[in-house]
């Protein structure tokens, strides 16, 4: 965790730093997905309390905290209980190993602008999220109700079927960069597009250098299974109204709900930082190398401490808009695309994406071998 | 190491999450509790007593076979990190022959399911 | 205590302590969580042990996949219902703590015995910090030295999906109850 | 040198060093605490339970002595052992399934009526 009791102390604020953020981005995110459904739906969403409705956030917050504390009699108490708490874990554990700036070089030390850098990060991320289907079953069998049950085996099968959509796709991302190491991804996206063939190097410069130009396919295959990932719409069978009131939720209220919300964002926001992370050049700006960046900014300011800060704030920012791309595409798509049946949402994962994402693995590999040679 | 780190914020969350819960209670509205409130939610119409559930075998066959294949691509892991290294080592087209027939039998067991129909839900 | 030193206790205690309790908990439910909690404990020691990539293998596979289907099938068919716990019979009991305190101990000794012959490579300073290069090292060994034991695990794996199907359609064997 | 070696157990250093030795006597004690489940429980489920247990507890002794024996070797067969043993819930889950769909029983003593 560090060497020196300064480092760990920075680590361990920067941990919970990270976790408040991911906690602070779920009103907001609420908010956004209310007015942002109203305009889709050409209405206008929570607009009454405060400028913009944005007050909503507040009153919404207040509301749950006022609401009964409640829990059925049928209810197995412990893991009732559990599952929500446990509902939080998950994501924060993804999204803290998320790199969300460039390194920060303060005088002798170096901190990652991340909660931890893990070796293999997304092993880690893929073994942290695999345990949202606890979550899920604890909450659905604990509140010993036929509904709650049928929605989390329903989401549980759900989410273990595109897991394997999710983990083949991004093998021939893990091929192009021969790393798990989700900083070392970055790093490899750096700058315009260039890369190795036949032996010599090909560059452009009216393009990027960022994975979703080398892998589409793996990009589509990826945003489509992370939707079934954190249960949300046109993937949403878990909760589907008409048959199971509101899935493994439905004795929830309160403040447990809050906590399922925020499991359930936090979800998405490590669906969002990974593909960012992935395709879009991570916390890197188009078209320039974090060096560049630095040395841009030392032309403003003398010192290389205030300049590395400068930097990472500008990647931060960067990161920030891209994680809101892609979390704005989440709410998008759920007010365009309808519900899946169950069998075709199983038919979707097993039958169509399984299958897509072995092609583009054993396409990616065909390709990186044969470009490596100069025959 | 990041272990700490991961350990750490586990045990943060999960306390913050207890004292969530511990708000919603302290500051919860007035309890008031009869039968019918107790039942489990099933839209007002009262519960039936015995949760025998028809439950179809096809969520744990979808489980099991999900195991398998999750554990296949797992394999492809190692191999996909080392794959151009082990071009660099000039062992690829071995790597590569190697990785295809485990991906061959991949794909058999696959399609394999899908003709036998066990991955049809309706 | 050194900081490895108080992580290295402090899973062992929560491995322990819940791969007891799946043992003495009476509803499978709660000792299939129980398993699953000692399997992520399990997954910690191994990035202890500088394994990461073995360690985020063992939370999918094991955490993510297998547990889960035991949850499942737990939950799917409601088992904890009318079922003594433990085996009955004081004599058979008494056999079954005996023979496992014995090979408790039986182990133990075999462990410290052995431990003065490996002292010396246990002294050895170890592998790099990173699971990165660890893992590389691993592909490239398990597509050397194990490719054939690699190539039959991806066959056992088909026969097993095979059979699983065929198992899970069977109506029953030759003995029907009624 | 006995002596020195009792010394040596007595300090606090078999607590702040941790070596081979921990791994292994954990990985022993997780082993006997799984076979104790085998041996005293009813459930198959379970049973199949600790036998999932006894397995991993194998796989810390190989990660361990992958690590001090400075060999990846072990890392490898943990890999495969992890395979084995997920085939091994995988099938031994539809057995037991396909036994309690047809005869409402998950106990074991039931299952030796299914001889012959």
């Amino acid at each position: 965790m560090g060497s020196d009791a300064f480092e760990i102390t920075v680590n361990c604020i920067k941990l919970v730093l990270v976790f408040l953020l991911m906690v602070q981005a779920v009103p907001i995110l609420v908010w956004l997905e209310r007015r942002g459904s109203g305009f889709i739906q050409n209405r206008f969403g929570p607009n009454r309390v405060g400028p913009l409705g944005l007050m909503q956030l507040l009153a919404d917050a207040v509301k749950f905290l006022t609401k009964e504390e409640f829990s059925p009699k049928a209810a197995t108490k412990l893991l009732f209980y559990a599952a929500p708490v446990f509902a939080l874990i998950p994501g924060t554990l993804g999204f803290a190993a998320i790199p969300l700036g460039s390194p920060l070089k303060w005088g002798d030390y170096t901190f990652a602008i991340q909660g931890y850098d893990i070796g293999v990060g997304i092993v880690f991320i893929l073994g942290v999220s695999s345990l949202a289907a606890y979550t899920i079953l604890m909450a659905g069998w604990g509140s010993g109700n036929k509904y709650a049950l049928m929605g989390a085996l329903r989401a549980s099968a759900q989410t273990i079927s595109y897991e394997l959509a999710l983990g083949l796709s991004i093998v021939g991302i893990i091929m192009m960069y021969g790393t798990f190491n989700l900083s070392e991804m970055i790093a490899a996206q750096q700058g315009t597009m260039h890369f190795q063939a036949f032996g010599n190097t090909i560059a452009t410069s009216w393009l990027p250098n960022w994975g979703i130009f080398y892998q589409p396919l793996a990009a589509v295959l990826f945003f489509a299974a992370t939707f079934a990932e954190s249960n949300r719409l046109p993937f949403d069978l878990a909760e589907g109204e008409a048959e199971l009131v509101a899935g493994f939720h439905t004795e929830y209220g309160g403040f447990k709900m809050l906590l399922f919300f925020i499991g359930e964002y936090g979800h998405m926001m490590v669906a969002s930082g990974l593909m960012a992370t992935f395709f879009l050049g991570g916390y890197n700006i188009p078209y320039t190398t974090t060096e560049q960046v630095y040395q841009f900014f030392l032309g403003f300011v003398e010192s290389a401490n205030a300049a590395s800060a400068l930097t990472s704030l500008a990647h931060f920012i960067m990161f920030t808009v891209k994680l809101g791309i892609f979390l704005w595409i989440f709410i998008w798509v759920r007010w365009t695309l309808p519900r899946f049946r169950y069998d075709q949402l199983m038919d979707l994962g097993w039958k169509t994406m399984l299958p897509w994402a072995l092609a583009n693995t054993i396409l990616s590999a065909l390709v990186i071998f044969a470009v490596s040679h100069s025959w | 190491m990041p272990l700490g780190g991961v350990i750490f914020i586990t045990v943060f969350v999960a306390v913050f999450g207890c004292l969530c819960l511990y708000l919603g209670r302290l500051c919860g509205g007035k309890k008031y509790q009869d039968a019918v409130k107790l039942a489990p939610y099933e839209c007002g119409i009262p519960g039936q007593e015995k949760k025998e559930t028809r439950v179809s075998v096809k969520f744990y066959l979808t489980a099991i076979l999900f195991i398998l294949f999750d554990i296949e691509i797992i394999f492809m892991y190692p191999w996909a990190t080392s794959f151009k290294e082990m071009m660099a080592a000039g062992i690829g087209a071995y790597a590569l022959i190697a990785m295809m027939i485990f991906i061959a039998v991949f794909i058999f067991g696959l399609f394999w399911e899908i003709k036998s129909k066990a991955l049809e839900w309706d | 205590m050194t900081a490895d030193s108080f992580l290295f206790w402090l899973l062992a205690a929560v491995t322990l302590v819940s791969g007891l309790s799946v043992v003495l908990v009476s509803n499978p439910i709660y000792s299939a969580l129980c398993l699953a909690m000692s399997m992520v404990g399990i997954s910690a020691l191994f990035a202890t042990l500088g394994a990461y990539f073995i360690a985020g293998v063992q939370m999918i596979v094991y955490a993510g996949a297998v547990l889960v289907l035991f949850v499942m099938v737990l939950m799917l068919f409601d088992l904890k219902t009318e079922l003594a716990t433990f085996s009955r019979g004081k004599i058979s009991g008494l056999i079954k703590i005996a023979t496992v305190g014995t090979l408790a101990g039986f182990l133990a000794g075999a462990f410290s015995m052995s431990i003065e012959f490996m002292e010396k490579p246990a002294t050895k300073t170890v592998v790099a910090e990173a699971g990165v290069d660890m893992s590389r090292n691993l592909g490239t060994l398990l597509f050397t030295k194990y490719i054939l034991g690699f190539e039959a695990l991806g066959i056992l794996l088909l026969v097993i999906a095979i059979g699983v199907v065929g198992l899970a359609r069977s109506k029953g064997g030759t003995h029907a109850k009624h | 040198m006995r002596a020195v070696k009792v010394e040596h157990m007595l300090s606090t250093d078999i607590i702040t060093h941790v070596g081979l030795n921990h791994y292994l006597v954990l990985s022993a004690l997780l082993f006997v605490t799984g076979m104790a489940g085998v041996l005293i429980r009813r459930n198959v489920i379970v049973l199949m339970m600790s036998i999932e247990l006894m397995l991993n507890a194998v796989n810390i002794s190989f990660v361990a002595f992958s690590k001090y024996l400075d060999k990846l070797d072990g890392q490898v067969l943990v890999f495969f052992v992890m395979t084995i043993a997920a085939a091994e819930a995988a099938v031994g889950l539809a057995i037991a399934v396909s036994i309690f769909k047809r005869y409402k029983e998950v106990n074991i003593r039931f299952f030796e009526h299914l001889k012959g």
